[in-house]
C-alpha cells in the first residue's frame, strides 16, 4: 500500500511534469490525465475510494473530455507548437521556477514547522459515510455547489458564444472612456 | 413633535417638488417657495410662543436647558437616539434657514431651467440636513445630518453650476467641496466615536446623547485630541484658513441658490458646531486652544481681505470676504466672554443677509451680463435701475457700516475679545480697513469708471427688487434693534460662556497675549 | 505496516501544486494555463484527502466532492473565455487580453 | 416732549423718500424734497436752541431706545443735547440747509440729482447724530455714517476713474483713523465699563491718573481717529482729492462740518486728554505743523479748490492748535467761524466753476471780477475772512483768540508758528482772488462766463457773507460748563492787545506782500519759478511735501505687489499638493496594473511566499 501511494505519487510528480512542460497541447492532456489517474491511484492507496472513483470519473473523464473537445475544435497546429518553443526560452521559464521551488521550499518547511507524526493508516472511508455526511449536516453546502455549477452552465454558455452581440458594447465603453480621461 | 416636522418638512417638500416637475416647471418653484415659507412661518410661531430667556441658567440642568425636545430611541444597542431639542441658538439659525431657503428658491426663479423639480429637490434636502444639524443632539444624529448635507450640495454645485475660468469646471469645484468636508466630517466622526469609547470606558455604557458626553472626564491629551477632530471638522467648514481651499471654488462656481446656501447657511453650521459641541465638551482643551485658534482667525481675516482684493471673479472675492468675516466669528467664539459670544451669532446672522445680498447681486449681474468677470465691468452705475444702489448697501454691510447688523456683529466680537486678548483684537481691527478695502474695490471696479458699452441693462423686476428690500430691512432693523435676537440667543450663550469662561478663571493661560 | 506519514501526503500535494503553479506562470497559451489550474485545484483537493483521512474523517472527501465541482465550474468557464480569446485576437495568448491594465 | 429726535429723522425722511423713488422723482421734485427736509432740521434746530435758551442752558437727555444690552455692554440710541453739541448741530443744519439751498442752482442740469441729494441727506442725518450722540457707539455710527457719505459724494462723477479712486483713497485714510479711534474705544469700555460719553468722562479721573500709560494710549488712539476725519498730518493726504465731488460737496463735508469731526471729537473726549497732557501737547503740535505745512501747499496750488482744501487743513491745524493748549472754545469759535467763511468761500468758488463752465484752473481764469460780482465780494469777504482781516472779519476775532490762549498757556512756538501760519494765509488768499478775478481773462471759458442768478444763488452767498464779517464773530457759543475754559480766558490784559497787534501785522504783512508780488512783480515771480531750486521747492509744495508719493512707495506698493503674489491663493495650492501625490501614486500603482494575468499571479505568490516565510521563520 505505502508503495503504491510512492510510485504512483512519482508518477503523478512526472506525469505533472510533462504537462508543463509540453508544447503540445494535446500530449500534454494526456500527461494531465495520467497524471490525475495516478492521483486517484494515491486516493486509493490513502483510503479514500470514493474520492479515487471520482477522479477518475469525473476529473480525468468529464473535464479532461471538455478540454480534448475544445482543443480540437481550436484546431491548433503547427505553428501553435513552434510559437510554443519559441514561449518556452530558458530566460522566460527560469524565473518563475526559481520563484515555484522557492515557493516549494518555504511550503515544505512549514509542514515540518509543524506539529508531526500523524500516520495515515489507510482504513477505508466508504462512500456511504461521506454520502450521510453530505446530506445531513452538510447539505446546504451542497446546494451552493449546486448553484455554483448551475451559474457556471449559465456563464459558460452565454461567454461561449461566438457571434456575441456586442460590438455596440465595445463602442459604448470607449466613449465612456474618451468621457472619462 | 414640530422639531421632527421641521426637518421632515423639507425632505418631504423635496420630494414633493421632484414629483411637481409633471406638472411643469412652475409647480416645483411655488411647491418650495411654499415649504420654506412654512418652515419659517413655524419657526417664528416656535419664537412668539416660546420664551428663551431661561433665567435659571446657574444650575443647568436637563429640564432647563432646552426649550423643546423630542426623543426616540433609534439603535439602542449603542445608546443612539434620534434626539432633537431647541434652544435660542437653534431656533435662531433654523429661522435664518428658512428665510434665506426662501431667498434661494426666489432667485434660483429665471436662472434654473433645466432639471427644475430635481434642482429643488436637492436645495431643499441640503436645507432639512441642515435644520437637522441644528436640532440634533445626538452626537450620531449629528454627524448624520452632517454629512446628509454635502450630497445634495455636490449635486447642486456638479449638475446646475458654472464653470470658472482656466479649468475651474463645476465638476472639479464640486469634488474639491465634497473631499474637503467629507474627509473633516470623518475625522469627527472619529473624534465622536472616541468619546464614546471613553465614555464606555468609564461607565460601561454607549451612549452618544450629547448631555451624557458633557460630563465625561477625560484626560487632557485625549481630551485635546478629540477635540482637535471636532475643530478640524467645523474648521472645515468655517473655513478657517489653511483648508479654505474648497470654498472660493464652491462660492464661485456655485448656482446663485447655492452660493446663498453655502455662505449664508453651510458656513453657520460649523461655528454652531463649535459652540454646541466643540467648546462645551472639551473646555480645558478648548481653552488651551484658544490662542492658536485666534491666531488662525486672525491670519483668517487678513489672508482673506488680501485675496479678495486680488480677484477678477465677482463671486470668488465675494467667497473671500467671507473668509476673512469668518476670522471675527472665530476670534469671538474662542474668546469666550458672553458679549463676544453674542456678537458671533449677530455676526452670523449679519453675514448670512449680507453674504446672500452679495451673491443674489452677483447672480442677477451676471443674468444681465453673462459674465461674473470684473474686467468687463465698470461704469455700470447709470446703467441698470436700482441693482447697484443694493450692491453700494450690501457693500456698505460688508465692511461694517454702523447702522448695520454687520458693525454690530463686529464690533462685539472685538469689544468682547479686548479683554480676553487685546492685542488679537487691536490686529484684527486692521482687517476692518482691509474691509474696506476690497468692498470698495468691488464698487469701483463694477459699477464706478467709465462705462464699457451702450444702452441700460433690465431693472431689478419686482421679486428681484422685493427680495433685496427684505433682506436690506432685517440687514438694518437687527443693526439697529437686535435685542430680540440678542435675549431669544443670550441663554444659549450665557451657558457656553459658563462651561467655556469658568476654565479661563482657574487657568492661567489667558492672560493677554493671542 | 504502520502506514503513511501525513507529511509525506502533503509534500505529493505541495510538490503537485508547486509544479502547477509554474505551469501557470511560465506558460502563455491559454490552454496551459487552464490545464496548470487545473493541476493546481487537483493538488488542493489532494490536500484534503490527505487530511482527511489522515483523521479518518469522511469531511475530506466532502471537500474533495466541493473542490471537483469547482474545478467543473472553473473548467467550463475558463474554455468559454478561451473560445472567445481565440474568436477575438486569433490567439491564445494570455497577455493579448490585457485591456484592462490602468 | 422734545423735537430733538426731528433734526435728524427729517434728512433721513427725505433720504429714504429719495432712495425709494426709482426714478419717479423729476430733478426739481428731488432738489424740493433734498432741501426742505435740510430746511425743515434747520427750523426745528432753531426751536431746540431757542428753548435750550429758555430753559437755562440745562440741556436734554434723551434715550430712544437701548440699541442693545448684553451684560455691561448697553450703548442706548440716545440723544444728548448741550452746549456743544447745539453750536455743532446749528452749524450742520443752518450752513447745510445754505449750501443745499446752493446746491439746487449749482447741480440744475446735472444727472442723477435724485442720488445726489439723499446722500446728501444721508450725510446731514448721520452728521447729527455723530453730534448728538451721548455714546461713543452712536458717535461711531455717525462718524462712519459721514465717512461713506463722503466716499460717495467725491465719487459722485462716478464716470471718471480718478473721481471714483480719490474718493476710495479718501474712505481708506479716514477709515484707517477709525480703526484707530475703535480701538480706543474697546480700550475705554475695558478700563471704564461703559460707552456713555457723560459716564467715560465722569469715571476717567476716578480709574486713571493723570499720565498713566493706558490713559495716554487712550487719548492717543482717539487723536488718531480725529487725525484721519480732520485731515491732519499724517492722515492728511485724502483731503485735496477729495475736492473731485461737487463743489456744494466740498463746502459742506470737506469744509464746513465732516472735518471738522475729529476737533468735535477731542473737545467731546476732553477729559480724557486733560487726564493725558502729553498727548494733549502732540495734538497742539500736530495742529502747528499742519497748519503750516498746509499753509506751504496751498501757496503751489493753481486748482482753486485744492488751495480751498489746503487752506482747510491749514485752519483745522489751528483748531488742533487751540485744542492742544486747552483752549476748547476757542477752537469751537473757530470750527464756527471758519464753516460760514470757509462754506462762502466753497460756494462762490462754486459759482465761479459752474459759471466758467466747470473750469477750476487758475491759470485759465482770471479778471472775472466785472462779470461775476457776486462770486468776487463773497471771495473777498471770505477771503478778508480767511485771511483774518483785523476787526471786521469774523476770522479774526476767532484767530486772534486761538494765538492768545496759546501764547497764554505758555506755548510761544506753538503761536509763533500761528503767527506764521496767519502770514501764510494772507499770502495765499490773495493770491487765490488775484489769480482768479483779476488781470487778463486767459480762456474762452473764463470770457463766456455766465453769472449765476436767482435767490438759491445769492441769498447763501449773501447770508454766509454776513456771517463771516463781525457780526458772526457775535455769536457766541454757549460753551460755559461743557467745556473748561482755555488757559487765557480770564486774562485779558495788555498783553492781548499787543498780541492782537502782532496777529493784525502778520495779517496785513503777508496780504501787502502777497499784493506787492502777485500784482506788481508777476513776472519776476513767474521766470523764478520756471526753473532752479524754486522750481524744485515750488514742486514740492505743489505735490504738499510729496507725502502722496512717499505713501504710494511705502503703502500701497508694497500692497499691491502682496496682493499679486497671493492672488492665486497660495495656501490652496500648498493643500493640491496632497492631491497631486495622490494623484502620482495613482499613476504608480496604476501602472503595475498591467493586464498580464502571469504578473499578478507571480505578485500573488511572491505575497504567499513572503507571508509563509515570516511565519516559518517568525514562528
Amino acid at each position: 500500500m505505502e508503495i503504491a501511494f510512492y510510485l504512483s505519487g512519482l508518477i503523478a510528480v512526472l506525469a505533472t511534469l510533462g504537462v508543463i512542460t509540453n508544447t503540445n497541447p494535446v500530449h500534454a492532456l494526456l500527461y494531465l490525465i495520467v497524471s490525475l489517474i495516478s492521483v486517484a491511484l494515491v486516493f486509493f492507496a490513502l483510503g479514500a475510494p470514493f474520492a479515487g472513483a471520482l477522479e477518475v470519473i469525473v476529473y480525468a473523464g468529464a473535464i479532461m473530455v471538455l478540454f480534448v473537445f475544445v482543443v480540437m475544435m481550436l484546431n491548433l497546429g503547427d505553428q501553435g507548437a513552434a510559437q510554443e518553443k519559441a514561449w518556452l526560452r530558458p530566460r522566460i521559464w527560469l524565473g518563475p521556477s526559481l520563484l515555484a521551488a522557492v515557493l516549494l521550499v518555504t511550503l515544505i518547511a512549514t509542514l515540518w514547522s509543524g506539529d508531526a507524526g500523524r500516520m495515515i493508516s489507510g482504513e477505508v472511508l466508504t462512500a456511504k459515510a461521506v454520502g450521510s455526511l453530505l446530506f445531513g449536516p452538510w447539505l446546504m453546502v451542497v446546494e451552493l455547489g449546486a448553484m455554483l455549477l448551475l451559474a457556471a452552465l449559465v456563464t459558460a454558455s452565454h461567454v461561449g458564444r461566438v457571434a456575441s452581440p456586442d460590438k455596440p458594447e465595445v463602442n459604448a465603453e470607449s466613449g465612456a472612456r474618451k468621457e472619462a480621461s | 413633535m414640530t422639531l421632527l416636522w421641521l426637518i421632515l418638512i423639507p425632505f418631504v417638500g423635496g420630494l414633493l417638488c421632484w414629483q411637481g416637475e409633471r406638472f411643469g416647471d412652475q409647480a416645483p418653484r411655488w411647491i418650495a417657495l411654499a415649504t420654506m415659507l412654512i418652515e419659517l412661518l413655524i419657526t417664528l410661531g416656535l419664537w412668539f410662543h416660546g420664551d428663551y430667556h431661561l433665567p435659571q441658567m446657574g444650575t443647568a440642568s436637563e429640564a432647563t436647558r432646552w426649550s423643546m425636545e423630542w426623543q426616540v430611541a433609534w439603535i439602542p444597542r449603542f445608546g443612539i437616539d434620534v434626539h432633537l431639542a431647541l434652544d435660542g441658538l437653534s431656533l435662531v439659525l433654523i429661522a435664518l434657514t428658512g428665510f434665506l431657503g426662501m431667498l434661494a428658491v426666489l432667485c434660483s426663479w429665471n436662472e434654473i431651467v433645466r432639471r427644475v423639480g430635481f434642482f429643488h429637490l436637492n436645495l431643499l434636502w441640503i436645507l432639512g440636513g441642515v435644520v437637522g444639524v441644528f436640532l440634533a443632539i445626538d452626537l450620531f444624529l449629528f454627524f448624520f445630518f452632517w454629512e446628509m448635507m454635502l450630497v445634495p450640495m455636490y449635486f447642486l454645485i456638479a449638475l446646475w453650476g458654472h464653470s470658472g475660468s482656466e479649468g475651474r469646471t463645476r465638476i472639479r469645484a464640486a469634488t474639491k467641496f465634497f473631499i474637503y468636508t467629507q474627509a473633516s466630517g470623518l475625522l469627527m466622526l472619529v473624534s465622536i466615536l472616541g468619546l464614546v469609547f471613553a465614555h464606555h470606558a468609564n461607565t460601561g455604557e454607549y451612549s452618544f446623547a450629547y448631555a451624557t458626553l458633557l460630563e465625561t472626564p477625560l484626560s487632557e491629551g485625549t481630551a485635546m485630541l478629540l477635540m482637535l477632530g471636532f475643530f478640524v471638522a467645523f474648521a472645515v467648514k468655517l473655513p478657517v484658513v489653511p483648508l479654505h481651499g474648497w470654498l472660493p471654488d464652491a462660492h464661485a462656481q456655485a448656482p446663485t441658490a447655492g452660493s446663498v446656501d453655502l455662505a449664508g447657511i453651510l458656513l453657520k453650521t460649523a461655528a454652531y458646531g463649535m459652540l454646541r459641541f466643540a467648546l462645551p465638551l472639551f473646555p480645558e482643551a478648548s481653552q488651551a486652544f484658544a490662542p492658536v485658534a485666534m491666531t488662525l482667525g486672525l491670519v483668517g481675516i487678513f489672508y482673506g481681505a488680501l485675496l479678495a482684493c486680488g480677484q477678477q471673479d465677482v463671486k470668488r472675492l465675494i467667497a473671500y470676504t467671507s473668509i476673512s468675516h469668518m476670522g471675527f466669528v472665530l476670534i469671538g467664539i474662542y474668546a469666550g466672554t458672553e458679549l463676544a459670544l453674542q456678537g458671533v451669532v449677530m455676526l452670523m446672522v449679519a453675514h448670512a443677509f449680507s453674504a446672500a445680498g452679495l451673491f443674489i447681486l452677483s447672480g442677477q449681474l451676471y443674468e444681465r451680463l453673462h459674465t461674473r468677470d470684473m474686467r468687463e465691468m465698470g461704469g455700470l452705475w447709470g446703467r441698470m435701475g436700482s441693482l447697484p444702489g443694493f450692491s453700494l448697501c450690501f457693500v456698505a454691510a460688508s465692511l461694517g457700516m454702523p447702522g448695520t447688523a454687520n458693525f454690530l456683529g463686529e464690533f462685539m466680537v472685538l469689544f468682547g475679545s479686548f479683554p480676553a486678548a487685546p492685542w488679537t483684537v487691536v490686529i484684527a481691527s486692521g482687517g476692518l480697513v482691509l474691509a474696506a478695502v476690497y468692498s470698495l474695490l468691488l464698487m469701483q471696479r463694477v459699477h464706478f469708471g467709465p462705462a464699457k458699452g451702450e444702452g441700460r441693462f433690465a431693472d431689478l423686476d419686482g421679486r428681484e427688487y422685493l427680495m433685496m428690500l427684505s433682506i436690506l430691512a432685517l440687514v438694518l432693523l437687527f443693526g439697529l434693534y437686535p435685542q430680540p435676537l440678542l435675549d431669544t440667543t443670550g441663554a444659549a450663550m450665557l451657558e457656553v460662556q459658563q462651561l467655556f469662561g469658568a476654565v479661563a478663571q482657574s487657568s492661567t493661560l489667558m492672560t493677554g497675549a493671542p | 505496516m504502520n502506514g503513511i506519514p501525513m507529511e509525506h501526503g502533503l509534500v505529493l500535494a505541495a510538490i503537485l501544486f508547486t509544479l502547477g503553479f509554474a505551469g501557470l506562470i511560465c506558460r502563455r497559451n491559454m490552454v496551459f494555463v487552464l490545464m496548470s489550474l487545473e493541476v493546481m485545484l487537483n493538488a488542493a483537493a489532494l490536500a484534503f484527502i490527505v487530511g482527511g483521512t489522515a483523521w479518518g474523517q469522511p469531511e475530506g472527501q466532502a471537500m474533495f466532492l466541493l473542490v471537483i465541482t469547482l474545478a467543473a465550474a472553473e473548467a467550463s468557464v475558463g474554455l468559454a473565455l478561451l473560445i472567445q480569446l481565440h474568436h477575438r485576437f486569433k490567439s491564445l495568448d494570455v497577455d493579448a487580453a490585457n485591456r484592462m491594465r490602468g | 416732549m422734545s423735537l430733538l429726535p426731528l433734526t435728524f429723522l427729517l434728512p433721513l425722511v427725505g433720504t429714504l423718500i429719495l432712495a425709494l423713488s426709482r426714478g419717479t422723482l423729476n430733478a426739481r421734485a428731488s432738489a424740493v424734497v433734498g432741501v426742505a427736509s435740510v430746511g425743515l432740521a434747520a427750523l426745528v434746530t432753531a426751536w431746540v436752541g431757542w428753548t435750550f435758551r429758555a430753559d437755562g442752558g440745562t440741556g436734554v437727555d434723551m434715550t430712544l431706545w437701548t440699541w442693545l444690552s448684553v451684560g455691561d455692554f448697553q450703548p442706548a440710541i440716545g440723544l444728548r443735547l448741550d452746549g456743544l453739541s447745539l453750536t455743532m448741530l446749528s452749524i450742520i443744519t443752518g450752513v447745510g440747509f445754505l449750501i443745499h439751498l446752493f446746491a439746487a442752482w449749482y447741480m440744475r442740469g446735472e444727472s442723477g440729482v435724485t442720488r445726489f441729494y439723499a446722500y446728501m441727506n444721508l450725510f446731514v442725518f448721520s452728521m447729527i447724530l455723530l453730534v448728538l450722540g451721548d455714546n461713543v457707539l452712536l458717535l461711531y455710527l455717525g462718524w462712519e455714517g459721514v465717512g461713506l457719505c463722503s466716499y460717495l459724494l467725491i465719487g459722485y462723477y462716478y464716470q471718471t476713474s480718478a473721481n471714483g479712486w480719490a474718493a476710495f483713497k479718501a474712505f481708506i485714510v479716514t477709515r484707517l483713523g477709525d480703526v484707530f479711534l475703535a480701538i480706543g474705544l474697546f480700550l475705554l469700555f475695558r478700563a471704564l465699563g461703559t460707552l456713555n460719553i457723560a459716564e467715560i468722562l465722569a469715571r476717567a479721573p476716578e480709574v486713571w491718573n493723570e499720565g498713566s500709560l493706558e490713559v495716554q494710549l487712550a487719548a492717543l488712539l482717539i487723536l488718531g481717529g480725529a487725525l484721519g476725519k480732520s485731515a491732519q498730518l499724517p492722515l492728511h493726504t485724502w483731503l485735496a482729492d477729495a475736492m473731485a465731488g461737487p463743489t456744494p460737496v466740498s463746502a459742506l463735508i470737506h469744509a464746513a462740518t465732516m472735518v471738522t469731526a475729529g476737533v468735535y471729537l477731542i473737545a467731546r473726549m476732553h477729559g480724557i486728554f486733560e487726564l493725558a497732557p502729553t498727548v494733549l501737547y502732540l495734538v497742539g503740535l500736530i495742529g502747528a505743523l499742519t497748519l503750516l505745512m498746509a499753509g506751504f501747499a496751498a501757496l503751489a496750488q493753481t486748482d482753486i479748490k485744492r488751495v480751498l482744501a489746503y487752506s482747510t487743513m491749514s485752519q483745522i491745524g489751528y483748531m488742533f492748535l487751540a485744542l492742544g493748549v486747552g483752549a476748547y472754545d476757542a477752537a469751537i469759535f473757530h470750527l464756527m467761524t471758519h464753516a460760514f467763511f470757509k462754506a462762502l468761500l466753497f460756494l462762490s468758488a462754486g459759482a465761479v466753476i459752474v459759471s466758467c463752465h466747470h473750469e477750476q484752473d487758475m491759470r485759465r481764469l482770471g479778471g472775472l471780477w466785472r462779470r461775476l460780482p457776486l462770486a468776487y465780494a463773497g471771495f473777498v469777504v471770505g477771503g478778508a475772512a480767511l485771511a483774518a482781516l483785523p476787526l471786521v472779519t469774523a476770522g479774526f476775532y476767532s484767530k486772534d483768540e486761538i494765538l492768545w490762549e496759546a501764547w497764554a498757556a505758555g506755548n510761544g512756538g506753538l503761536m509763533l508758528a500761528g503767527l506764521v501760519g496767519a502770514f501764510l494765509t494772507s499770502l495765499y488768499t490773495l493770491r487765490l482772488i488775484i489769480g482768479t478775478f483779476h488781470g487778463e481773462m486767459k480762456s474762452d471759458n473764463a470770457r463766456h462766463a455766465e453769472p449765476g442768478r436767482g435767490l438759491v444763488h445769492g441769498l447763501p452767498l449773501v447770508v454766509l457773507a454776513l456771517l463771516s464779517t463781525f457780526i458772526g464773530a457775535g455769536i457766541h457759543p454757549p460753551l460755559e460748563g461743557v467745556l473748561p475754559s482755555g488757559p487765557g480766558a480770564d486774562a485779558h490784559g495788555v498783553g492781548h492787545t499787543v498780541l492782537g497787534i502782532f496777529a493784525a501785522a502778520a495779517s496785513l504783512g503777508g496780504l501787502g506782500l502777497a499784493a506787492w508780488l502777485f500784482l506788481k512783480r508777476r513776472r519776476w515771480l513767474a521766470e523764478r519759478v520756471a526753473g532752479g531750486w524754486e522750481a524744485r521747492l515750488w514742486r514740492l509744495w505743489n505735490q504738499a511735501w510729496g507725502f502722496d508719493i512717499a505713501y504710494d512707495r511705502l503703502l500701497v506698493r508694497p500692497y499691491r505687489g502682496l496682493v499679486h503674489v497671493l492672488r492665486n491663493d497660495i495656501i490652496d495650492r500648498l493643500v493640491l499638493v496632497a492631491g497631486w501625490m495622490a494623484w502620482l501614486s495613482h499613476r504608480g500603482l496604476s501602472y503595475t496594473q498591467s493586464g498580464k494575468l502571469r504578473l499578478y499571479a507571480t505578485s500573488m505568490a511572491l505575497g504567499v511566499t513572503v507571508i509563509l516565510l515570516v511565519l516559518v521563520l517568525g514562528g
